[in-house]
């Protein structure tokens, strides 16, 4: 399963779907906004997504996993919208009978979710500027900006 | 040909809209994104995107049918 | 940092512990009783550490994980005493600037904990046995239950 | 020499208690084990276990000093 949300992540009613009487081991995965990229000081983020794009990757990446690695439940929660340094921007949960699948199951999803799944992050600095990543060396400098 | 395309991240600001119609002499997606960028000025280039046609990736040489929703993905970066 | 507890491990307390500005990932791993462990039917478990030497043990392996994988900060917590099924037996927890060093960590300290660590855990089956787990082929049959 | 042994899990049911003072002539850990084996009746032989003198890991060879606390460990199973 793959969803997204506007609302700050559940990680405690995501954990609960994941429960199995079967499972013993679970790992979980957070993406957090840190205080600062290649360098630069970041004040705030905010992602964008092609929600009907990402919501089928996202779906079909969980799918691989499971197809990989024999895990009792495998779920992402990606959110969307604004958020602030410290927030939580991405959340991977995944429960097996052992614990090597698990951690090699959560280990793809994000690994595949980063590469894959059309979510974009536009990050603001304390500087003023902002851009959006990985497609920073593309665009004309500042001109980004200058539009947003 | 009349199509919808849609704009997101970087490409959104650049074209100053989330959407547009557009009547096009363009039959696939390679043709569609080299008429946009000149008129809205982008600056990734085309090896850089990723296309979807209604909500699915797609290939850049497909031929593009009326009434197609094509949408240009920048570079991701998502987590 | 390493801690045994005779309480319901507080997972939200000790995420907390974890939080820092500049980690981007966080990884957690939580080992659940399972209903069934090599075969057999489980009703509940008793885990029983040596606890002093289980806490040294415990922060000489998170030290090494820190000093493997340059993650901000690691935790581990164990449950000691009477666990029923799909309770929490053990939690780790690393954050770290990047994702790979917090799945390295976190995987490198449960696998340790596992190994090295003096804990012990008796499983009680549906059939009324009991066994002390990795001792039950060691034992004369019957003879732990029978003086337990 | 006076001795304090501790007693967990499967070693602590044989014993049929959590620790004893013990008035013993065994000069190491490996000695001290044989000679409660014998007593206590207990089913896991030496080499599947490690032993611990003052809440540290041991050499099974090691001196023993009177007043040492040694604990002998099981096969573990955490987590």
């Amino acid at each position: 399963m793959f969803r997204l949300t506007p609302q700050p992540i559940d990680t405690g009613a995501a954990r609960r779907e994941l429960r199995d009487a079967g499972a013993g081991g679970y790992v979980s995965f957070e993406g957090w906004v840190r205080d600062q990229n290649e360098g630069k000081q970041v004040t705030r983020l905010e992602y964008e997504a092609f929600a009907e794009l990402a919501v089928k990757e996202g779906e079909r990446i969980v799918r691989e996993a499971r197809a990989r690695y024999p895990v009792k439940h495998a779920l992402c929660v990606h959110r969307v919208g604004s958020l602030d340094l410290a927030d939580m921007a991405v959340w991977v949960g995944v429960s097996s009978e052992h614990r090597g699948e698990a951690f090699e199951a959560c280990r793809y999803i994000i690994d595949e979710v980063k590469h894959r799944v059309p979510i974009w992050k536009k990050e603001h600095y304390v500087s003023g500027d902002s851009g959006w990543v990985n497609c920073e060396r593309c665009a004309v400098p500042g001109h980004a900006h200058r539009l947003g | 040909m009349r199509l919808k395309i849609q704009y997101y991240a970087l490409l959104r600001e650049q074209a100053g809209r989330s959407e547009e119609w557009l009547e096009t002499p363009a039959a696939t997606p390679a043709g569609l994104y080299d008429e946009l960028a000149a008129r809205h000025g982008f600056t990734l280039a085309r090896e850089q995107l990723k296309v979807a046609v209604n909500s699915e990736f797609s290939d850049w040489a497909r031929a593009l049918e009326a009434g197609d929703s094509v949408v240009f993905i920048p570079p991701v970066a998502g987590g």
